[in-house]
């Protein structure tokens, strides 16, 4: 059940939606252009598929799928890598209890991944220091500050350096007034205008955002880890040294 | 939507170009070029009138699933089974005469390398994933020994003079490989060593052994100074329970002793200086190692000293013994030694100390001597080295090249291990035997035909397994005691100096036999190799004798051809006229000091050898002899019966020189 | 009779005009009926708003992650011709694709380089979705079909992985399946139950093998049309 | 879009591109759709030879018939000399086995009855047993299964 209200203001349409708990959210879109979805989007997706299509074709006329020689259970190679994809987990595995890394890890990114949706819209629509901002300043700089410690517990650099950073951008915006650090940089007219714009749309950012951020660039980051730089008994060399 | 068309264009191009390359590179594959090539070759071929047919387009394949096979080399290699083109271009050329099916057994069986490809790189199997690349055609012969095991291949000369070398370098004593029965011991036992050789002698053995004896088996163990010094004194230590009266030499029995020697044939076996025989050391500075009781004590009973000895007991008197050692204390002295050196080294050798022992025992252990040596207060050692099963389909991966820049494949690393076998690290044991880069190539040979690959019992030659020989009683005391076999071979055993004597009783005559073990002398004209004077019982000849007329037969050769004294005086004369006109034999046999020198004397013939041996050795002489010279005449029945009538009557030679 | 006459008598014919119910793509009515008229079209809505054509809207994540899996299929289904999931045949049938079936390394390369793009391809996807708020309600169940899609497409990588039994399958297949079987109480199980044993051996490479060709490729085509389904139902990719 | 600008848009240089963008995409298929059919054709096959030895003459009997069911052929031996039949029956390929006592050959499928010469007895089959080629190769003879011959030849030995 949906209510739309007329215009208040003669060039500023608006709605309120009111909502009851138990109904699903479901909300009509302003008039849009529409177009013909044939052709118009079709022979988009067509373009989208051929060119990939190109691309996998030239890829795969250049670099063929690696075969080694035969399975041999006598014989492991030195490093003995899972796919690439689960190597950001092989690295963790480095570091952390089977356990921990294998299960406890993943099982969690997964939950965390499903439940996104289900927070509370506007908890997690806001940006981040849009308000109670001392106390969240100080609940997240412990947060980050506990989660820097227990990796650096574990000797996990390659997981606490991007936490670290991720940190350390969400706090820095956290004085955007002022705007301290960014503030800094900013008055160096040079760049005025870039630093401006990735202050504005790291200010935007919300809480689940940066959190989301952080999980990517970590997964990224121990993937390629695991990927390129670990040789032999899973110990650290260049990825021209594998 | 202009800009989409254009896009929507040119990206539908660029897909029907990019998967059109595939099915062109395939229509250009590799195999369709030599193909194509070889149907020109053939057209060609065929227009000079040889016979080479043209093969239509499309890969082709030895399938064998027993000997899981799959192998496409013929896809090129198009002109294998035609003795047409032995001179052709590769990939066309015929392969050489082989007695095996191509058809059936294929190519990687042998060459090795990567059957199922079809690109003369991935075939070829030198790449990076391919663990099992072609062998070097100087390598070839290791295949042989995958379907040969563990005997003499005759067609494969590399393998076999490989496998030959494993045998007799004592490999088994410190590596277990199959197919070769562990020859344990090789060397002589070390105890009472102490009492045997001379210090100084021993401290150079130990350091090289090569150079006091050329062909030694025993191998560089490359000891610093100071470890041989230590083991020098170890193995003095080990002094026998009895040690003689010192002998001294007796300078007026030289002559004697000289002579002695001479008779007892000693060079047949043992060189002086590098000629002579081989069976034995060579005895050419024999007076710098070995202590002079000793040696009296050796030539009394070698067996008692040595058990394991191809020495025969010569039954010298005592006082021939005394004339033979000092005849060789005065002619085999060592002139690379003075007495200087002997004090020099004395002054360096360790005490033989109770910690000093110890130390010398725990660094014969770890060399691994007993692996070829035994001692008794050491018990025998487990193999030291690795066990060499399936060292031929080792992977290359698990193989420790070192800091070394040679090439990544097993027989580089097979070769650089035999020629320099320290050299891919620290704490290797296995000692530098000084094999040749020959030597070293027919033991890669041999190492690389003890592969994993599993071949079906089929296909595996079962080979000529010579039953082993087991002569016990008295007649196996006396082969033991003399060692007949050093010379002599039995039932295909051992030795290849002198004749077989698996069929002697229905060759030679009992009564000639024994005379000849009381004085042996030369068949031959020009030659004076004989048998030594063994000194025999007649006890002894008595025994050996009657075992060669009892068992040593052929029954398929009846002992006379003639019945009742001898054979007609008119079939002799016609045996005569064949002998001389018609067979020629005065060219290699002498009569009567007339003849050839090729072949042994025929005088008194009829004394030595039985007639219907003698019958049946001109109807095939390599029945009996497989590698004897005389020609295979196809001679009748009539004119082998009447030859062999001339030959038992020819009359003893008439005066015999004799030594 | 001309062929443009011969065209018309054809189009005209009620066989024809069974299959397709439309003519010409010449007025809006029949673009219209193209696309709901068709099975593989009527995903779409007929009509679609002009900013979501715009590339940056979506970076076409999911089309091309659907692409990849249609072209999974198409070459998987091909290289199922040429495979034997036995040893050692498995490993000697990528020899026999790469050496003597026409165009069948190319396969091999397509599919393989197909399914590595696709776990990216899922990811990247759920990232953009993320970034652009498109998981907000009402479209939150679909963002769980999404998630168990990208674990969808993680396994059909990994059990793939094995296939050709080689030493790269093999131990990747090791080190996972180990990974694995440190969940605590299910962990051993499962990893049994997988390799259908407790070393990686034959049973192992058939229970990967139907896994991949059957069960998980059936899994993922409900869940793809569920995902579809709620993107019609659930309004397109605008912004909320 | 009204119709009238879709008419317009389907002219000239636009139309020119789509109908080549089309033509490309269709040649595409067309040859996608070639090269899958040269996939699926084997280019190697893994079957038995057709041709194998089957032992030296002497190792046969006269007036024999002996029973190679795994090659599924039947060496036979008269007075004449050796031929060979293939054991498939002409019927409907099943494997037709030779009963010793009745001296004739049985097929268990759907009764065809054949006399040892390969001659046909009894229904449902139309034609007598494949006779098919046999010669002496390295004193050793060497039937080939495809290759057949008239039905009275005979290898004499």
């Amino acid at each position: 059940m949906h209510v739309e209200s007329g215009s208040q203001g003669a060039t500023l349409p608006q709605r309120v939606a009111l909502l009851h708990r138990q109904l699903p959210a479901r909300l009509e879109a302003p008039e849009e252009k529409l177009v013909m979805t044939f052709p118009h989007l079709i022979v988009r997706e067509v373009i989208a598929m051929e060119i990939l299509l190109i691309v996998l074709g030239l890829v795969s006329l250049f670099y063929d799928a690696p075969l080694e020689s035969l399975a041999n259970p006598n014989k492991t190679p030195n490093p003995a890598k899972a796919p690439w994809y689960f190597l950001g987990l092989q690295e963790l595995l480095h570091y952390f209890p089977p356990v921990v890394a294998g299960v406890l890890i993943p099982a969690l990114v997964v939950i965390a991944l499903i439940i996104i949706p289900y927070f509370r819209v506007n908890f997690e629509r806001d940006s981040l220091w849009s308000q109670r901002r001392p106390a969240r300043l100080y609940g997240l700089s412990g947060g980050v500050l506990l989660l820097i410690l227990f990796l650096a517990w574990f000797r996990v650099w390659a997981a606490l350096a991007p936490t670290a950073l991720i940190g350390l951008l969400m706090i820095s915006i956290f004085p955007s007034r002022e705007r301290g650090l960014w503030g800094f940089l900013i008055h160096r007219t040079a760049w005025a205008r870039f630093f401006t714009g990735v202050h504005a749309g790291l200010a935007g950012l919300s809480l689940a955002a940066w959190i989301m951020s952080w999980f990517i660039t970590l997964a990224v980051i121990l993937t390629v880890v695991g990927t390129l730089f670990r040789g032999p008994g899973w110990s650290f060399v260049w990825p021209w040294q594998l | 939507m202009r800009r989409i068309s254009l896009l929507f264009c040119l990206s539908s191009l660029a897909l029907l170009l990019v998967y059109a390359v595939t099915p062109v590179r395939d229509y250009l594959a590799e195999w369709r070029r030599y193909q194509k090539a070889f149907n020109r070759f053939a057209e060609e071929k065929f227009r000079q009138n040889i016979p080479v047919r043209t093969t239509p387009l499309t890969i082709r394949q030895v399938w064998n699933p027993a000997l899981d096979v799959v192998d496409r080399c013929v896809t090129c290699h198009l002109g294998v089974e035609n003795r047409f083109l032995r001179d052709a271009p590769q990939p066309f050329r015929s392969h050489p005469v082989t007695p095996h099916r191509l058809g059936e057994i294929g190519c990687t069986v042998c060459h090795r390398g990567q059957g199922a490809a079809t690109t003369v790189r991935g075939a070829h199997g030198r790449l990076k994933w391919w663990e099992d690349p072609m062998l070097p055609s100087q390598y070839l012969q290791a295949s042989c020994g995958q379907c040969h095991p563990g005997e003499a291949v005759p067609e494969a000369r590399i393998l076999s003079a490989g496998r030959e070398t494993i045998r007799k370098a004592g490999c088994t004593g410190c590596h277990k490989i199959t197919g070769v029965t562990p020859v344990r011991p090789i060397g002589p036992d070390l105890d009472g060593l102490g009492s045997k050789v001379r210090p100084l002698w021993l401290f150079r053995w130990l350091k090289n052994p090569k150079e006091y004896l050329e062909r030694t088996s025993m191998p560089n163990v490359m000891l610093a100074d100071e470890e041989a010094r230590l083991l020098t004194t170890f193995l003095l230590s080990q002094k026998a329970p009895a040690t003689g009266n010192a002998f001294v030499a007796d300078a007026a029995a030289v002559e004697l002793g000289q002579q002695r020697y001479r008779e007892a044939r000693c060079i047949s076996c043992h060189a002086q200086g590098g000629r002579g025989g081989s069976s034995g050391p060579d005895l050419g500075r024999v007076g710098g190692k070995v202590r002079l009781e000793w040696l009296e004590s050796w030539l009394r009973d070698p067996k008692a000293l040595f058990p394991q000895t191809r020495m025969p007991q010569f039954s010298f008197p005592a006082k021939d013994i005394r004339a033979i050692v000092s005849y060789i204390a005065s002619e085999f002295s060592d002139s690379t030694v003075d007495a200087q050196q002997e004090q020099e080294l004395e002054r360096l050798l360790p005490a033989a100390t109770r910690d000093n022992l110890a130390a010398g025992k725990k660094l014969y252990q770890r060399l691994g001597c007993g692996g070829c040596h035994r001692l008794k207060q050491i018990e025998e050692q487990a193999e030291l080295g690795p066990d060499l099963a399936g060292i031929g389909s080792k992977d290359v991966d698990r193989l420790d090249f070192g800091n070394l820049r040679i090439e990544r494949n097993l027989w580089s690393w097979l070769f650089t291990k035999i020629k320099t076998p320290r050299v891919f690290g620290k704490n290797l044991k296995m000692p530098d035997f000084q094999f040749s880069d020959e030597q070293a190539r027919e033991l890669v040979v041999a190492l690389l035909s003890l592969s994993d690959k599993k071949i079906p019992a089929r296909y595996v030659s079962a080979g000529q397994q010579p039953v082993p020989l087991r002569t016990q009683g008295d007649f196996g005391k006396i082969l033991r005691k003399y060692e007949c076999l050093t010379c002599h071979s039995l039932s295909g055993e051992s030795g290849r100096l002198a004749p077989d004597l698996s069929v002697i009783g229905s060759q030679a005559k009992p009564l000639w036999i024994a005379a000849y073990f009381r004085l042996p002398y030369s068949m031959r004209p020009i030659m004076t190799e004989r048998m030594p004077l063994l000194g025999m019982s007649d006890q002894e000849i008595q025994t050996t004798v009657r075992y060669f007329e009892t068992v040593l037969l052929e029954d398929s050769i009846a002992h006379e051809l003639f019945p009742l004294g001898g054979p007609e005086l008119q079939e002799a004369a016609r045996g005569k006229e064949l002998y001389f006109n018609k067979y020629g034999c005065q060219a290699c046999h002498q009569v009567n000091l007339a003849g050839g020198y090729v072949g042994p004397a025929l005088d008194g013939l009829g004394g030595r050898l039985f007639s219907g041996y003698v019958f049946a050795y001109l109807k095939n002489p390599q029945r009996f002899k497989p590698a004897v010279l005389e020609p295979n005449y196809a001679i009748d029945d009539s004119d082998a019966r009447a030859l062999t009538a001339y030959l038992v009557s020819l009359p003893p030679p008439r005066a015999k020189e004799q030594r | 009779m001309n062929v443009l006459e011969l065209k018309e008598r054809v189009v005209a014919t009620p066989v024809w005009r069974s299959i397709f119910r439309h003519r010409y793509l010449d007025s809006n009515r029949n673009r219209a009926l193209t696309v709901f008229s068709n099975v593989f079209l009527h995903i779409h809505p007929v009509k679609v708003p002009e900013k979501s054509l715009r590339l940056r809207h979506t970076m076409c994540l999911g089309g091309l992650s659907f692409a990849l899996f249609l072209a999974l299929t198409v070459t998987g289904v091909l290289l199922m011709f040429y495979y034997r999931p036995a040893i050692p045949q498995a490993y000697r049938d990528m020899k026999e694709l790469e050496f003597v079936v026409t165009s069948g390394a190319l396969l091999r390369n397509l599919h393989r380089w197909a399914a590595h793009a696709m776990v990216l391809f899922v990811f990247l996807h759920m990232a953009r979705v993320f970034y652009s708020g498109a998981y907000r309600p009402p479209r939150e169940f679909n963002w769980v079909v999404g998630v168990l899609l990208l674990i969808l497409s993680l396994l059909l990588s990994y059990t793939g992985y094995l296939l050709p039994w080689d030493q790269l399958a093999f131990w990747a297949i090791t080190v996972g399946t180990n990974m694995a079987e440190a969940a605590p109480l299910i962990g051993p199980k499962f990893k049994f139950l997988l390799l259908g044993g407790n070393v990686i051996g034959e049973n192992a490479l058939v229970r990967f093998y139907v896994l991949h060709c059957v069960v998980l490729p059936l899994a993922a085509a409900v869940l793809l049309a569920v995902h579809f389904w709620r993107v019609r139902k659930d309004g397109g990719v605008r912004p909320l | 879009m009204d119709s009238q600008r879709i008419e317009a848009a389907g002219s000239g240089r636009r139309r020119f591109l789509w109908f080549t963008g089309l033509g490309a995409l269709g040649t595409a298929g067309a040859g996608g759709a070639a090269v899958m059919l040269d996939f699926v054709h084997p280019k190697v096959l893994f079957e038995p030879p057709s041709s194998f030895r089957v032992g030296r003459p002497e190792s046969f009997p006269v007036n024999s018939v002996t029973a190679d069911y795994a090659r599924k052929v039947y060496l036979v031996r008269t007075e004449v000399g050796f031929f060979a039949l293939s054991a498939v029956c002409t019927h409907l390929g099943c494997i037709t086995r030779h009963v010793e006592e009745e001296g004739a050959i049985f097929c268990p499928c759907h009764g065809s009855k054949f006399a040892v010469d390969g001659s046909l007895l009894m229904g449902p089959a139309t034609r007598g047993l494949r006779r098919i080629a046999i010669r002496l190769e390295d004193g050793e003879l060497v039937v080939d299964s495809e290759l057949e011959v008239e039905k009275d030849a005979v290898l004499r030995v």
